[in-house]
């Protein structure tokens, strides 16, 4: 069998730990090729030894069969191999055009020339209809449309290799199903792929084979129609992994929260980010908020967690008006927060776990008197926490948490607030980026405390974890909830349209 | 998961996390130390090359040059006083995110406030004179750092540089009042303060001399290191402390866990620029014959905190040391004049020490790869164990 | 390279001075300026060492570390074990530490430039056999200033001061008082000749007192009287640039800028010179307080260098003449009870002075 | 009219360094890189070439030998800044230390050369290098007053870095791979960018400018040069911030800050301002609280270079 690439018994070592343990790794021309495996396997860094990021201690890069030196992202590139990353790489102030011809600039008498480089990304763009205005700011446009300007990067570039690190982690359902049409036009132009992914749902709607790594290993490649999400799931964890959200018939109880007429404007542009919001989140169950990213929801959270203040309307907590009060009021009248992006608001990454671990309750008595911090009592809790909730880091409770792999972060900030027993937990993307034995178990975290009596609103841009966690769907447009829908009886192509704002309030 | 299992693993943790909080200690320790090395070597380098007959003597008067005899070494700590404080200021803001470059006009506004209370408030009995002048100087040092804590916390205005701007209107400020309310015109500086208002000598004046001269030593000295005292107290044991490095570190996260981080980038600035102020006051008041001079020159003290709470790695204590460490390297360069040098080698040396310990990170890596290489069989069994941990879950579920 | 390499300057000064500490004869203490000032601790290290480097005498100069009566002390403890047996000290600042180092030091000579020794409060003034304090007359100097400058038709002045420390406003009340007795012999108005008087707050040459030079020459002052260390150097950047005249201080500044025509002196030089010379000759002036002034040559114009067009050499010994002769009184920075002059308590009619805060 | 005459001429005294050394500071930090040096940058560069003008005066004439200080002093902010980018680029150190420990070296290190080669510390040198009015543009009519005479050659340096920063910032490819290492070094690297180049050498650009600044701050405000630029390396540092990173808008906050201390030093030759009696001291302090209010005013949206100041590590994401 002909390979374009091979990655041959690749091992690559970061201080303390193997990241890549002789892997190999083959890609056919012309095919997609998935890379599976729970997060810290390694998926990233054998990408990135392959795009020259990194050099491997061991092994052997083959393309077409012929040996070949990757020293930096040049040298892949020149070999035609092209990457979005996992994090975009891209530069925020920067146009489009901008981004993408940055590295192989067309110049004459080193003034930049532009007008051939525009033509052919609205060429690229118009043949994979991508429609991407060259002449916008990246930091303008949506998540979705940074993607395409990744691809655009290697379609500029001519890559006939394309990696894909996590590509779906941050887009619509929608955005996923343009996806996925797109990389197979490309692999249909003679382009081969390879796509790292946690969602199996995806592996088998596009890939062709499949290469599963756990913890730096290399365990296998199969042929995706002949093996079951099941199977594959089980390679990549070791053991058998329950993929359906196991969970008892809702018990609602009264009413606990509750916004009224609630609404956000940006303060820039004066547009109504958040408008007139009303809703309610009852005892005892799990309220999902739907909708595509950038349609208000972070600004929905954030007032009514107090991180900004709403414009009009009122917020509710069991009964009280809560609409003035600060974030610290707020925290210690019941509600919990998983925010949306651990590193900016959920951890302060330069402490270390136990110092994290009781960010929101240092100030109480147990940990706290006269004003001295009771250092013992932290991590004593700190080592509880670490042990019920299985949080894994280097040196436990002194660990500083920069150090920590992503869903251990994410775990710690679960583990935080939800031992903190609030009335509300307010989970804003949860699973976010993490592999699938992380998002079961904090599922399962958030049914356990729905069945224990707490409310729980969910924020979530992935339908399959709106349609397995929720117990009703709230869909939010443009800052407007537009529907309510009942999971059991909505359909994910249904609910994908009113995400897209193509359909409205139905049954509301 | 047995009880057992679970307290091998708890204290594999522990033993192998003292062990990190060791090496951290030590290698802060020792590449601050490789730091002074470098730049003393440096130093003698450039004495070799200016004047090689003299270079040996002169580098032993900046090596011993504290130690000559008593009044000496008391002059170290004359003149650590202020910059332990100026540092302390600069270490703190640090420690909370903040650059504060404005010590220099709290450390000047301070002085002002001292020498005012110092020469007008006659009326203030015995000791409670210095220790009002003292209080007035915090609370105006205060004032002068709140200002761009404000700017900083409700108009995002950039600390460094709404300090710089303070720095000068601190300095204008201070000559336009002095001129105004303590001027004595024959000197053009300040008044001399009160006896009262002098700061105890504690009998150090006794302990501290040479021959019929006694050093300008003071109980200022003691307070400059009680304050590193308390302000690492702060830092490292309060809820306070907790606060304000969290909002050093992240500010949007601390804002998420309902810490009022506007009110702690201000309350940090009031503190730094207290610090500063109380040096001003402290030198100004050490009776040792200096007034505010009425010149259009930034006070050198603040800017002198900076290498000093560099040195000092940001912590209290450390600076504390640094503080007496710079003071007598100055002493030491005062008493190589007795060689044929500039006297400005010492700047040269400090600035040198200051450059390397800048590489502190590097030669951290180092120690640490050293120290990890030894443990690298704790560190195994470590990972072992929390295997044996994972599989036990699956096994459960 | 050559040049930077091994100059010929710092070979001669490492030459003169032995290798190891303890042989510093002759020692001279800076005060807040360097020891190139351009102002007094220049003027004395000069004199110092034209003496010993006469005689092949070891010498050295000492900074103090700090601006502060016990700073000065220290200072003075290092010269002494450095083996000073004449110590210098430029500068009133000196007043006090001398007070003081003078009873504990009694083998050894200081020679105060600018003052006279008393202690703190300013409640004793005693010069013990050890000590001698040197003042100037620089309100006469500022007064041959002030009377040349009108003299040779100018009529806009402006008298720029480093900082406003008594010797300084004894140059400027001079200034002010010599133009207005000079406007009067030419029997011009009243109010005709024209003062701006400011001191700009520090001995250093900045842009900012640059520019305020440039800014009085602009509108139109014909000559700046720059009273403060390296102060001049701003003003004559100033001049160069707007084609006016300095007159400089202190010592000799012609060499410094051709803008300069001519300089306010005292002799330090001569002062410390003469002082040390006396004491290797056993006649050390212990215990007095010397003044110099232009009964004993004490301040001068130097006529030699000096830029005139109008005022001879004739004019300037006529006047110097009556001065030396105490015929000229002039009002001094305090009056006879020690109380401080203002410059607006200076009567005078032809010259209107405006002060700049 | 004679007045503004004055006041624009004097203003560009203050702002052209000011604007120099700020362009500098802008290509450091927008490579990535915060120089908080360019205070002792300023001072060696203006040591080295005003030395140079002291030796060789006498055997150069005046503009040539301007033209080759500059060079000089150049030359030197490059070296010196190699110092920094080496700590700050290849150590990954704090880059507020090592610009400390070079503010602090600076001074120190020229007087200490200048007393042992030359026993004093000021180094002075003969102002031959004014333009009285350049030949044909003087003669303009209130233009030639406003700019071209009373001048000197470092002004349209001045002006002529200016232009070509913003074509080099906004036009080349260079200038384009530098922004992107100041907002989003992994990206740069991720297309095959050398960060760590492209950061040396936006460093340096910031040495040689910083370097030019201090000599030009020192050629029309004195005679001599007494190893102090009186903390124009930090107002420079404040013009960039007030300037937001960007040339046109450092060239406005040059020259607001010019302006004011023009008006602080000279108000008391301007009779208008003279007869408000205001005390110099607060007239001193009004560019510096008049920057604080604008500052106030417009620091909400700060534009700096994201990954300004953080290290560059190959190996994190
Ligand atoms: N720059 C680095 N320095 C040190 N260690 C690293 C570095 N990058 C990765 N590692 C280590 O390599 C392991 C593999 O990381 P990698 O990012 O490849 O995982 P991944 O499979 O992409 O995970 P994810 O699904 O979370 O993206 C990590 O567990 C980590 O310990
Ligand atoms: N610079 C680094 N040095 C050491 N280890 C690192 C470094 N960067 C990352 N790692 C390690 O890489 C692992 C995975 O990190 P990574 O950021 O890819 O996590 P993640 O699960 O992908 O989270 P996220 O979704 O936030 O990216 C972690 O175990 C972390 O310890
Ligand atoms: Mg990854
Ligand atoms: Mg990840």
């Amino acid at each position: 069998m002909d390979y374009i690439i091979e990655m041959v018994n690749i091992t690559k070592e970061f201080p303390g730990i193997i990241a890549n343990d002789d892997v190999t790794l083959q890609l056919r021309k012309g095919e997609i090729h998935a890379l599976l495996g729970e997060n810290g396997a390694g998926k990233s860094t054998l990408m990135s030894v392959l795009f020259g990021m990194y050099q491997p201690e061991k092994g052997v890069i083959k393309k077409n069969g012929q040996e070949v030196k990757i020293h930096n992202p040049n040298d892949a590139n020149k070999l035609g191999i092209g990457m979005v990353h996992q994090h975009f790489k891209l530069v925020h102030n920067f146009t489009v055009l901008e981004n993408i011809i940055l590295g192989v600039e067309t110049t004459k008498n080193g003034f930049l020339k532009m007008d051939k480089a525009r033509e052919k990304v609205v060429a690229l763009s118009d043949r994979y209809g991508l429609k991407v205005d060259p002449d916008a700011l990246i930091s303008d446009i949506t998540v979705g449309m940074q993607q395409r300007v990744e691809i655009l990067k290697m379609l500029y570039r001519d890559n006939e290799i394309l990696i894909f690190d996590e590509p779906t982690a941050v887009l619509t359902p929608q955005e996923i199903e343009e996806l996925m049409k797109i990389m197979k036009e490309l692999t249909q132009e003679g382009k081969s792929i390879l796509f790292i992914t946690h969602k199996l749902n995806e592996i088998k709607a596009v890939a062709d084979r499949c290469t599963v790594l756990r913890k730096g290993k290399y365990i296998g490649t199969v042929n995706v129609a002949d093996t079951s999400k099941e199977q594959m799931s089980e390679m990549m964890v070791g053991r058998k992994v329950n993929l359906q959200v196991e969970k008892k018939d809702v018990r609602q109880g009264e009413v606990i929260f509750k916004t009224q007429n609630l609404s956000v404007k940006n303060k820039l542009t004066s547009k109504m980010v958040v408008n007139n919001v009303s809703l309610n989140v009852h005892a005892g169950e799990i309220v999902c908020i739907a909708g595509i990213d950038g349609n208000g929801q972070s600004e929905l959270v954030y007032a009514l967690t107090g991180l900004i203040h709403p414009d009009s309307g009122t917020i509710e907590l069991k009964g009280k008006d809560i609409t003035q009060s600060t974030i610290r009021e707020r925290n210690i009248g019941g509600i919990g927060h998983i925010p949306e992006d651990r590193h900016k608001h959920g951890l302060v990454l330069d402490y270390n776990l136990a110092y994290n671990l009781v960010l929101q309750s240092y100030f109480t008595p147990q940990f706290q008197n006269h004003g001295f911090l009771k250092y013992d009592e932290i991590y004593k809790y700190a080592d509880t926490l670490i042990d019920k909730f299985d949080i894994r880091s280097g040196q436990g409770t002194r660990t500083i948490t920069r150090s920590m792999s992503g869903g251990n972060q994410q775990k710690a900030i679960v583990a935080r607030e939800i031992d903190r027993d609030p009335d509300l937990l307010i989970a804003v993307q949860p699973t976010r980026g993490l592999d699938v034995g992380a998002i079961e178990y904090i599922h399962k975290k958030l049914v356990a405390e729905r069945d224990e009596g707490k409310g729980i609103l969910l924020v979530s841009l992935e339908l399959d974890e709106v349609m397995n966690v929720s117990d009703r769907i709230l869909v939010i447009y443009e800052g407007e909830i537009v529907a309510e829908l009942d999971p059991k009886t909505v359909t994910v192509q249904e609910l994908g349209l009113y995400m897209a704002g193509s359909k409205r309030g139905a049954d509301k | 998961m047995s009880n057992k299992e679970k307290n091998i693993t708890a204290n594999m943790n522990r033993r192998w996390s003292s062990q990190i909080f060791h090496v951290e200690g030590f290698s802060s320790f020792v590449s601050s130390l490789m730091a002074i090395v470098v730049g003393l070597l440096v130093g003698f380098i450039v004495l070799l090359v200016s004047n090689p007959s003299q270079a040996v003597g002169g580098f032993m008067k900046i090596i011993m040059g504290g130690f000559v005899d008593m009044k000496n070494l008391g002059q170290v700590f004359y003149f650590a006083t202020p910059i332990i404080l100026t540092g302390l200021s600069v270490g703190f803001a640090n420690k909370t995110g903040l650059f504060n470059i404005g010590a220099s006009g709290q450390f000047i506004i301070g002085a002002y406030a001292a020498v005012y209370v110092g020469v007008k408030w006659t009326f203030l009995p015995g000791a409670s004179h210095w220790i009002v002048a003292l209080l007035a100087a915090m609370v105006a040092g205060a004032l002068w750092g709140l200002l761009p804590g404000i700017l900083n916390a409700y108009c995002n205005v950039n600390v460094v540089i709404s300090c710089i701007m303070m720095n000068y209107i601190g300095m204008y400020t201070v000559n336009f009042l002095v001129t105004k309310t303590i001027f004595d015109s024959l000197k053009n500086q300040s008044k001399r303060v009160a006896a009262n208002a002098l700061l105890p000598k504690l009998g150090m004046d006794q302990l501290f001399k040479a021959g019929n001269s006694s050093s300008s030593v003071n109980a200022g000295i003691f307070i400059a290191i009680i304050a590193g005292i308390v302000i690492y107290i702060i830092l490292e044991k309060t809820k306070f402390g907790y606060e304000l490095k969290a909002c050093g570190y992240n500010r949007e996260a601390s804002k998420y866990a309902g810490i009022n981080e506007k009110r702690n980038i201000m309350l940090s600035m009031v503190i730094a620029g207290a610090l500063s102020a109380l040096g001003g006051a402290l030198l100004y008041l050490a009776g040792s014959g200096k007034g505010i001079e009425v010149l259009d020159v930034l006070a050198a003290e603040g800017f002198n905190g900076i290498p000093v709470a560099l040195l000092g790695l940001n912590n209290p204590i450390g600076i504390i040391f640094s503080g007496i460490f710079v003071a007598y390297l100055n002493v030491g360069g005062f008493n190589m004049q007795l060689y044929d040098f500039v006297p400005q080698v010492i700047e040269i040396i400090i600035s040198v020490i200051i450059y390397f310990s800048a590489f502190a990170l590097v030669i951290k890596g180092v120690i640490h790869s050293f120290a990890k290489r030894n443990d690298e069989h704790a560190a195994n069994a470590n990972a072992e164990s929390t295997t044996v941990n994972v599989t036990k879950k699956g096994g459960e579920e | 390279p050559s040049e930077t390499g091994a100059p010929s300057e710092s070979e001669s000064a490492s030459a003169e001075t032995p290798a190891e500490e303890g042989k510093f004869e002759l020692a001279l203490i800076t005060d807040i300026g360097t020891i190139d000032d351009k102002s007094f601790n220049q003027g004395s290290w000069e004199g110092l060492k034209k003496y010993a480097e006469e005689k092949n005498i070891t010498h050295k100069y000492y900074k103090p570390t700090e601006k502060s009566t016990d700073a000065y002390l220290s200072a003075i403890d290092l010269a002494v074990k450095g083996g000073a047996k004449v110590i210098v000290t430029p500068g009133f600042l000196f007043e006090e530490p001398i007070f003081i180092a003078q009873d504990t030091y009694p083998d050894v000579k200081f020679i105060l430039i600018d003052g006279n020794p008393h202690n703190a409060d300013y409640t004793e003034f005693r010069t013990e056999k050890n000590a001698v304090g040197i003042v100037y007359a620089e309100e006469q100097a500022g007064y041959l200033a002030g009377y040349a400058a009108v003299k040779d038709g100018m009529t806009k002045l402006g008298f720029l001061g480093g900082m406003a420390v008594p010797a300084v406003v004894r140059y400027g009340y001079g200034f002010i008082q010599g133009a207005d007795a000079a406007a009067k012999e030419l029997g011009l108005a009243d109010g005709s000749v024209s003062v701006n008087y400011h001191y700009t707050g520090g001995f250093d040459a900045t842009p900012e007192a640059q520019t305020l030079a440039a800014s009085w020459y602009q509108a139109g002052t014909q000559v700046i009287f720059a009273c403060g260390g390296a102060v001049g150097n701003s003003a004559m950047a100033a001049a160069e640039q707007a084609k006016g005249k300095v007159i400089g201080v202190d010592v000799d500044q012609s060499p410094e800028s051709p803008t300069v025509i001519s300089s306010a002196m005292k002799g330090l030089g001569v002062s410390v010179y003469d002082t040390i010379k006396a004491y290797y000759e056993d006649k050390f002036p212990g215990g007095q307080g010397l003044v110099f002034s232009a009964a004993n040559n004490g301040v001068s114009l130097p006529m030699d260098t000096s830029k005139f067009e109008k005022f001879t050499k004739e004019d300037y010994e006529a006047l110097y003449k009556k001065m030396a002769a105490d015929e000229i009184s002039i009002v001094k920075d305090t009056d006879k009870d020690g109380k401080e002059v203002k410059v607006t308590d200076l009567k005078t009619s032809a010259v209107k002075t405006t002060v700049v805060e | 009219m004679e007045t503004l005459y004055f006041l624009v001429q004097q203003t560009m005294f203050f702002s052209i360094p000011l604007l120099i050394v700020a362009l500098g500071g802008m290509f450091s930090e927008r490579s990535g890189v915060v120089n908080i040096a360019l205070e002792g940058i300023m001072i060696m560069g203006a040591f080295t070439s005003i030395l140079f003008i002291n030796i060789f005066q006498a055997k150069i004439p005046g503009q040539p030998i301007l033209l080759i200080a500059i060079l000089i002093a150049a030359l030197t902010g490059i070296i010196i800044s190699l110092a920094h980018a080496y700590a700050a680029i290849n150590m990954k150190a704090d880059q507020v230390i090592s610009g400390t420990a070079i503010n602090m070296f600076a001074p120190a290190f020229a007087i200490y050369v200048a007393r042992m080669i030359r026993t004093v510390q000021q180094i002075p040198f003969v102002n031959e290098f004014r333009i009285e009015s350049v030949p044909v543009l003087g003669n303009i009519p209130v233009i030639g007053d406003l700019f071209f005479k009373n001048t000197y050659i470092t002004t349209y340096i001045g002006f002529a870095i200016l232009v070509v920063s913003w074509i080099v910032l906004y036009k080349t490819k260079f200038g384009l791979r530098l922004r992107s290492c100041g907002e989003h070094p992994q990206a740069a690297d991720s297309v095959g960018i050398n960060v760590y180049k492209m950061r040396y050498v936006g460093v340096m650009i910031s040495g040689a400018l910083a370097g030019v600044g201090g000599l030009v701050f020192v050629i029309p405000t004195s005679t001599n040069f007494n190893a102090t630029v009186s903390g124009y390396g930090f107002l420079a540092l404040a013009v960039l911030i007030f300037g937001q990173w960007k040339p046109s808008r450092i060239l406005m906050a040059a020259f607001f800050f010019g302006l004011m201390k023009t008006i602080a030093s000279a108000y008391s030759g301007i009779p208008f301002l003279a007869s408000l009696g205001i005390p110099n001291d607060i007239y001193k302090m009004i560019p510096y609280i008049a920057t604080l209010i604008v500052l106030a005013f417009t620091s909400k949206n700060s534009m700096a270079p994201k990954a300004s100041g953080i290290p560059y590590d190959k190996g994190s994401r």
